[in-house]
């Protein structure tokens, strides 16, 4: 009578191993007769266009071509959604951006949200990046330690990497409320409620602090991997030369862990500039503009509004594209030699 | 010996296996197409049962609505479908509930692109009208609906010129303030009677929140709208004679310049405007229920989650709207079912909408979502609300507020492009109350925010 | 049968050629090693053998058919790796089962070829093992047997045992050569090591930045090294090299005055025909040519028919027992290694006679090339080939 | 035994003692725990309380609910209270119901007998009460199983697809010498600089155009290039030595066949990872699904999930039960595949 209790896992594994075995023969056995011909057609190196053509196929319709109605968007005005109903303004949209009486003060600027955005995101980018970088650091620096239940801490710092923005902002929110959890904690403790959301400072601290908590975990793999990787000598080494730990860390830990500390730069800045989703729901983009970062202006100029503005929003669109360009290439040309095989 | 097999070995496996990966995959799409023709909606058996194969009379339609709900709107409109599914049984209405976000944001790109549902529950009433399917020619007494919702049938309008009747008003909803009475009471301060000035009402409240403890005395959502309702009682008219937006007059600008005294001087705590950025909305009800404020001006739309939540607590009433030196004006709002015109079964679309106006279905439609019907002759007979008697109370004090609407409160709802002035107004004044801005330099965006959007809004 | 001609191959890089025209003709059944320093091409030229590298220009032809367009699965060759390049996801056996598999061998066939080849190597235990449960060793029999039980018409070899230590280098390179003998196939093999090179080649063909310097049987290099590069590269410890200037020229050999004024001069028994009175040379002596008249522990006390006597100042001894090694250098600072058989009585600070031979002593030029001068009485090293001296 | 769990437990530094740095690492990874875990574990219980226990201040930490009792006479059971007597002591007293400031209560063993009691004198009486019907009548007013399965499909199809495509992509760009490997890498990298929600529009317009509008395929499709993918798997494959494709080609394969057999299994701590990220993305993707899908037999979860937003209320409970509903796939499939994430993005990262 057990029986059947005990053979539907194992039915039901069968089948789904039968399925995956059956898939994975047929993905190899029947591209592979016209792959070989074409091995044949192309040569040994040429081939490799035909495993890049499916994703260039994707990736063209399905972001490239966005992008190239973006640009087009950029210097057309109107609402009109589809590109050939929209009057044609050249570079209207960018005049319309940039025209400031005073490029040191916002408020001068016609388009005043827009610089306010971008002294956001810079403001953001440079701190969040780093904080994110420090404390990915500190906490893989401990994970590394022989710990008990390191596995289970290593999951901790990972789990809220799995929630989707959205929920993450809405948790904090309710946390930060004024009615919310933290100022409970606080009054319980006889101390008086802090408006976490409505003073500015204390806003973007609280909107680097959860996107930090949320992605944190992603990037503390990442340098933890770089970390296991290092060899044991060699911090037998260093103990055998009398270093500090200070001097073990700055000078052997540092620098070995460099490749990963690039990548873990590269991809926090990357996300760092492109953040919108956790600010929006969190705080909405205030006090009053004090969080509104470059997509979210993008995002209610072309998308939240009423009047959806897409040719101003493309126009801002490129020139964040362009901010995130330069800062790529500056950081790949400084790193260069370090990553790209 | 157990050695791996070869890949020629491994095929009867492997092709067994796809067989059946095969036949799952045709199974489930099988199902798929089961589930799709029945009504999405599990809440209603009946709508499901009521679906046979056969037609009596021309072919089946199948009508998509989109709805949104801020309660149950949706799910009273799909069971109350079921009796039109039983008269009409070659017509099915499937309901798909969305986010609202979907009918703000993402129905106008997909009409715009030429797709989208067959009906929606949408807000922009005047705003998609160029979407809309002129009912008239398809209604059976559209002497009946003008009767009956003459006053918003206007807000689904093009223009002073534009006859059509577009959509049924599925909740009309007017601004006012709730007030916590058992505050009052406490505090021994007597409440303001109809008619008293905003002034009034401040320095009442602020008494009441001295004597309770309470921190503030007022609060009102983060919203545009609900910000014209007072702006209109000060005197705003929004629109020069031409019905051109012109937004920023004295009496907006006295408005604007006493809300944001308001929040300087703690009658309203700054978080709900300026916590939050750009046009977002914000209620204040987690602040009223807790009774952290004597007064909130919101809408008739909360009285149902009030009687609800709100419980035992404390005692709250809705209040005539304060008075200004035009009058003590709210501003009407609502959502509304309208059908689009690249729907391939207008007739259908307009035989539900028929249905769902009818008086005793409207009724019932209004009594279960708790709402404010558009319905003349609904109105005039009262509805029996299924809530306590303080919500019913409420919500009587609210319907009659509908009298005192100022005109100008009419137009601006009725205008294609009124979320564009709510947002202006609720971000820079956001950005006021935040001490980003001053007042002037708020208004003066604000006027600028405006100006450009229609510019562009107008750009062929 | 596989015979294997390169002509005028060359491969060329953006950054420059790698391989500068080379040809080369390998017959059936021979062992050849190429040998060279890091960097050469060696592997290169393999690589390009096999297929994996295309070719620039030339033509590579194996049995009479150019293959240069026939992609490296089709040649029907085989390839060692140096890191093995066992594939770490699969077992021993499916390792050696991939190739089979590929040209859609029978399942019962590749059963008795793989365990054919697993007896023959002794791995026939390890064929459910992953590769990294390994040793180094077993790795390198079992990345051997891959390639085996592909019957090839050639194996080739990229430098499969640097990866080894010393001791299973000696054992894997015995059973190389026993392999060879075995299956008779025609095998390339690429080293940097002269060692393997001279113990498992039936032909060494050495190669400095992608030109072929020298082609030939093992002690064929050794004696007659063709220019100063193979000279230096073949033999261990490595050949003394003196700077000098020729002094005169008869037909007893060419006697070179080594710069410095103190140095000696130095008769080696080398054919200076067209060579002029003055003309910068470097000789060439290899240690192991250098004797030690009047050691006593040493078995070898005079030079077989005179020479040069120089006069040397040891600075440092290594004893290794069976045989001995002095640092040492000539009267003028010059240093010189000198390998002796056995165990020598020199010190630290000794100052010895030492005889070099005139027909051991090589010449060659400095000018480009580097090209010995021929030797008048190099030992016969290929009885086979009739050889003109002596 | 308990000699030997502290021996356990300080098991560190491989010294036996318990240094300093050991306990700030300890006090680190609680405080992390608490901070980590924390918010979680609160929007888990908090998906069991009623709206009105949602709005309250300051906010219970397990759901409670208000304790009532059956009273002789009532036809309705009556909410319970502790009355603060005159004399100071305490009862628990039934409300019969409340005029303004005075509550008419009763003694539940003396039913008889109404009390005037002031309302600042009594206090509700709460008790641990799940709101299950958060979930019970999600479960009546949804089709919630269509609403998995759709998310369940389009999560696995996408996540596949996403591997193949990109591996295969990943494949050309890392082990290939071909003209124009750096200009693909370049345009693949430089997508990574536009942020989707920028492009919704025009995208939409693509898929609409393609007649994908309402299928599954219309999100499927435009998540399947991911340049992250790419990247990620890129980087990872260069690390799989040269020698073993080689060898492979000498031992007959096609590339087809070496790509199938030899880079994929050896990529597979790259591939998890990527399928990880692929199925949280798909999963929790909202803004784009909204968009493309407007019939709700093709709804996702996260959709669902949100038509609880309306315009001007949100039904929170509800909202944070769905939420719940949603999180509960990934953390399985996070807490099976733990341990080969965390080595895997370990490894993929770089390199």
């Amino acid at each position: 009578m057990n029986d059947k209790f005990a053979s539907w896992p194992h039915r039901v594994l069968a089948v789904v191993t039968g399925a995956l075995r059956a898939i994975t023969h047929l993905m190899l056995n029947i591209p592979e007769r016209p792959m070989r011909w074409a091995q044949r057609v192309l040569g040994g190196q040429r081939i490799a266009w035909l495993f890049l053509t499916p994703n260039l196929i994707i990736f063209s319709l399905f972001t490239f071509l966005p992008i190239l109605i973006n640009f087009y968007y950029a210097v057309t005005g109107g609402v009109q959604l589809w590109p050939s109903e929209r009057p044609f303004i050249g570079t209207e949209n960018f005049q319309k951006l940039f025209a400031c009486d005073n490029y040191f003060d916002y408020s001068t600027c016609d388009q005043d949200l827009f610089w306010r955005a971008i002294y956001n995101s810079m403001k953001f980018v440079s701190i969040q990046v780093v904080l994110m970088v420090l404390f990915s650091l500190i906490t893989a620096l401990v994970l590394n330690r022989k710990i008990v239940g390191r596995g289970f801490f290593r999951s901790v710092y990972f789990f809220p990497v799995l929630l989707s923005p959205v929920v993450v902002a809405l948790v904090w929110r309710w946390i930060l409320l004024r009615d919310g959890v933290l100022n409970a904690i606080i009054e319980s403790m006889g101390g008086e409620k802090v408006l976490w959301l409505l003073d500015p400072s204390w806003s973007f601290f609280w909107v680097i602090f959860v996107t930090v908590w949320a992605q944190m975990g992603f990037y503390t793999l990442i340098l933890l991997a770089g970390l296991q990787a290092i060899p044991r000598d060699v911090y037998e080494a260093a103990q055998m030369d009398r270093a500090s730990p200070w001097r073990t860390f700055r000078k052997i830990t540092l620098p070995l862990l460099m490749p990963n500390m690039i990548v873990v730069l590269a991809l926090a800045l990357i996300r760092a500039v492109q953040t919108f989703d956790e600010v929006f729901v969190l705080t909405g983009g205030g006090p009053g503009s004090a969080t509104t970062f470059l997509v979210q202006y993008i995002y209610n100029t072309g998308f939240a509004q009423q009047i959806q503005r897409f040719g101003l929003a493309a126009a801002a669109s490129l020139v964040l594209a362009v901010v995130l360009f330069i800062l790529t290439m500056a950081q790949l040309r400084a790193s260069r030699s370090k990553i790209d095989g | 010996m157990t050695h791996p097999r070869t890949s020629v070995a491994r095929t009867p496996v492997g092709l067994i296996a796809f067989l059946f990966i095969i036949a799952t995959a045709l199974g489930c799409s099988k199902n798929d197409e089961k589930t799709a023709s029945q009504p999405s909606n599990s809440t209603s058996p009946a709508a499901a049962a009521s679906t046979p194969s056969s037609s009596p009379s021309g072919s089946a339609a199948e009508l998509r609505m989109q709805c949104y709900g801020d309660g149950n709107e949706c799910e009273v409109t799909r069971e109350l479908l079921a009796g039109f599914e039983k008269k009409h049984p070659n017509i099915r209405v499937v309901v798909d509930v969305v986010p609202y976000k979907a009918i703000l944001e993402n129905l106008p790109i997909q009409l715009a692109a030429g797709e989208g549902p067959d009906m929606a529950r949408v807000t922009d009433l005047g705003g998609l009208n160029k979407y809309y399917l002129d009912l008239r020619p398809h209604l059976k007494d559209p002497a009946y609906w003008e009767k009956n919702f003459g006053k918003t049938l206007d807000w689904y309008r093009a223009g002073r010129d534009d006859r059509g009747i577009y959509g049924l008003m599925t909740q009309l909803t007017v601004t006012g303030p709730i007030v916590n009475k058992t505050l009052f009471d406490q505090a021994g301060v007597a409440m303001p009677a109809r008619g008293a000035t905003w002034d009034d009402w401040v320095a009442a409240t602020h008494k009441v929140a001295k004597a309770t403890e309470v921190p503030f005395p007022m609060a009102m959502d983060r919203s545009g709208h609900r910000f014209a309702g007072l702006a209109i009682s000060m005197g705003a008219k929004y629109f020069d004679a031409d019905g051109n937006p012109a937004v920023v007059d004295d009496g907006f600008r006295n408005m604007a310049k006493k809300f944001i005294d308001w929040h300087k001087d703690g009658t309203m705590p700054k978080e709900i405007w300026g916590g939050s950025g750009g046009g977002q909305y914000r209620d204040g009800m987690k602040e009223f229920q807790n009774a952290h404020i004597v007064m909130l001006i919101t809408g008739s739309w909360q009285i149902e989650r009030l009687d609800k939540n709100v419980g035992d607590a404390f005692d709250w009433v809705a209040v005539p709207n304060p008075c200004g030196p035009a009058g003590c004006s709210g501003i009407p709002g609502g959502a509304g079912l309208v059908v689009f015109k690249h729907t391939k079964h207008p007739k259908e679309a307009a035989l539900v909408l028929d249905y769902l106006a009818r008086e005793e279905v409207h009724a019932e439609y209004m009594v279960r979502t708790a709402n404010i019907p558009a319905h003349a002759a609904i109105t005039e007979k009262g509805l029996d609300y299924k809530l306590s008697l303080a919500a019913k109370t409420s919500l009587n004090t609210f319907m009659g507020e509908v009298s005192g609407i100022l005109p100008p409160a009419y137009v601006l709802q009725g205008y294609p492009y009124n979320r564009a002035i709510y947002n202006a107004t609720v971000s820079r004044l956001g950005q006021s109350v935040a001490g980003e801005l001053s007042v002037d330099n708020a208004l003066k965006r604000i006027t600028a925010d405006i100006n450009e959007a229609v510019k562009e809004a107008q750009r062929k | 049968m596989a015979r294997l001609q390169l002509k005028k191959v060359v491969k060329s890089y953006p950054s420059g050629d790698v391989i500068r025209g080379v040809d080369l003709d390998i017959d059936d059944r021979e062992f050849v090693v190429f040998v060279g320093p890091s960097g050469c091409g060696k592997s290169t030229l393999l690589r390009m053998i096999s297929g994996l590298e295309s070719v620039s220009s030339g033509e590579i032809i194996i049995d009479d058919q150019c293959v240069n367009d026939i992609p490296a699965a089709q040649r029907g060759l085989a390839m060692v790796f140096q890191s093995y390049a066992l594939y770490p996801h699969m077992t021993v056996y499916q390792n050696l089962a991939f190739g089979l598999e590929n040209i859609r061998t029978p399942r019962d066939t590749i059963a008795k070829k793989i365990a054919e080849a697993a007896k023959m190597l002794q791995i026939d235990h390890l064929l459910d093992r992953k590769p990294t449960a390994l040793s180094g060793g077993q790795r390198q029999r079992v990345a051997i047997g891959r390639a085996i039980v592909r019957e090839p018409k050639i194996f080739l070899f990229d430098e499969p045992l640097s990866n080894l230590d010393a001791e299973l280098r000696v054992q894997m390179r015995a059973e190389i050569s026993q392999l060879h003998r075995q299956l008779g196939n025609t095998m390339i093999y690429v080293t940097h090591d002269q060692v393997e090179a001279m113990t498992m080649a039936d032909k060494i063909v050495v190669l400095r930045s992608g030109n072929i310097e020298q082609v030939g049987a093992p002690l064929d290099l050794y004696n007659r090294p063709e220019n100063r590069f193979v000279a230096g590269f073949i033999g261990s410890p490595k050949m003394n090299f003196l700077p000098g200037v020729i002094s005169s020229i008869d037909s007893d050999g060419v006697q070179v005055k080594l710069d410095g004024d103190e140095e000696p001069t130095i008769l080696a028994r080398v054919d200076g025909a067209g060579r002029t009175d003055g003309e910068k040379v470097t000789v060439g002596i290899r240690p192991e040519h250098i004797h030690v008249p009047g050691d006593q522990s040493t078995g070898r006390t005079a030079a077989p028919n005179g020479g040069n006597t120089v006069k040397l100042a040891v600075k440092h001894t290594e004893q290794l027992g069976s045989e001995s090694y002095l640092f040492a250098e000539l009267s003028g600072g010059k240093r010189v290694v000198v390998h002796l058989p056995g165990q020598t009585s020199a010190r630290i600070g000794d100052i010895i006679d030492v005889q070099i031979p005139a027909p051991s002593c090589h010449i060659f030029q400095t000018d480009r090339g580097e090209m010995a001068l021929p030797r008048l009485d190099a030992p016969i090293d290929r009885p086979t080939t009739p050889q003109t001296d002596q | 035994m308990a000699n030997r769990v502290v021996q356990f437990l300080t098991r560190t530094r491989g010294h036996g003692r318990f240094h300093l740095t050991d306990w700030l690492t300890y006090g680190y990874l609680t405080i992390g725990v608490f901070l980590m875990f924390g918010p979680v574990m609160w929007l888990a219980l908090s998906s069991f309380k009623t709206e009105a226990a949602l709005l309250q201040f300051p906010p219970p930490l397990l759901p409670y609910g208000p304790a009532e009792a059956e009273v002789e006479g009532y036809d309705r059971p009556l909410p319970l209270y502790r009355v603060e007597k005159e004399d100071g002591s305490e009862t628990i007293m039934a409300q019969v119901r409340r005029i303004g400031l005075i509550a008419q209560m009763v003694d539940p063993d003396d039913p008889g007998t109404i009390v005037k009691v002031n309302v600042k004198k009594r206090k509700r009486v709460e008790e641990f009460q799940l709101a299950t019907e958060n979930y019970s009548d999600l479960w009546r007013q949804f089709d919630f199983p269509q609403y998995l399965w759709n998310s369940v499909f389009i999560t696995i199809v996408a996540t596949i697809l996403t591997l193949i495509f990109n591996a295969m992509a990943a494949f050309a760009l890392s082990k290939y010498q071909f003209r124009g490997r750096t200009a693909v890498f370049l345009f693949i990298i430089g997508a990574l600089m536009i942020p989707p929600t920028i492009v919704l529009v025009p995208t939409y317009l693509v898929v609409s155009g393609m007649g994908l509008l309402n299928s599954p395929w219309g999100v499927i499709w435009p998540a399947i290039a991911t340049p992250t993918g790419v990247f990620m798997l890129r980087q990872y494959m260069l690390t799989i030595p040269d020698d073993l494709i080689d060898a492979a080609r000498m031992d007959n394969a096609s590339e087809w066949r070496i790509f199938w057999r030899i880079v994929m299994p050896l990529s597979a701590p790259a591939l998890a990872v990527l399928a990880i990220f692929s199925v949280m993305w798909r999963w929790n993707e909202f803004l784009w699904p909204l968009i493309v899908l407007n019939r709700s037999e093709e709804f996702t979860l996260p959709l669902a999930l949100n038509a609880f937003q309306g315009e001007l209320k949100t039904q929170w409970n509800y909202l944070l039960a769905m939420t719940v509903l949603t999180l509960l796939p990934v953390t399985f499939v996070f807490a099976f595949l733990q341990r080969y994430i965390t080595s895997g993005i370990a490894s993929a990262g770089v390199k």
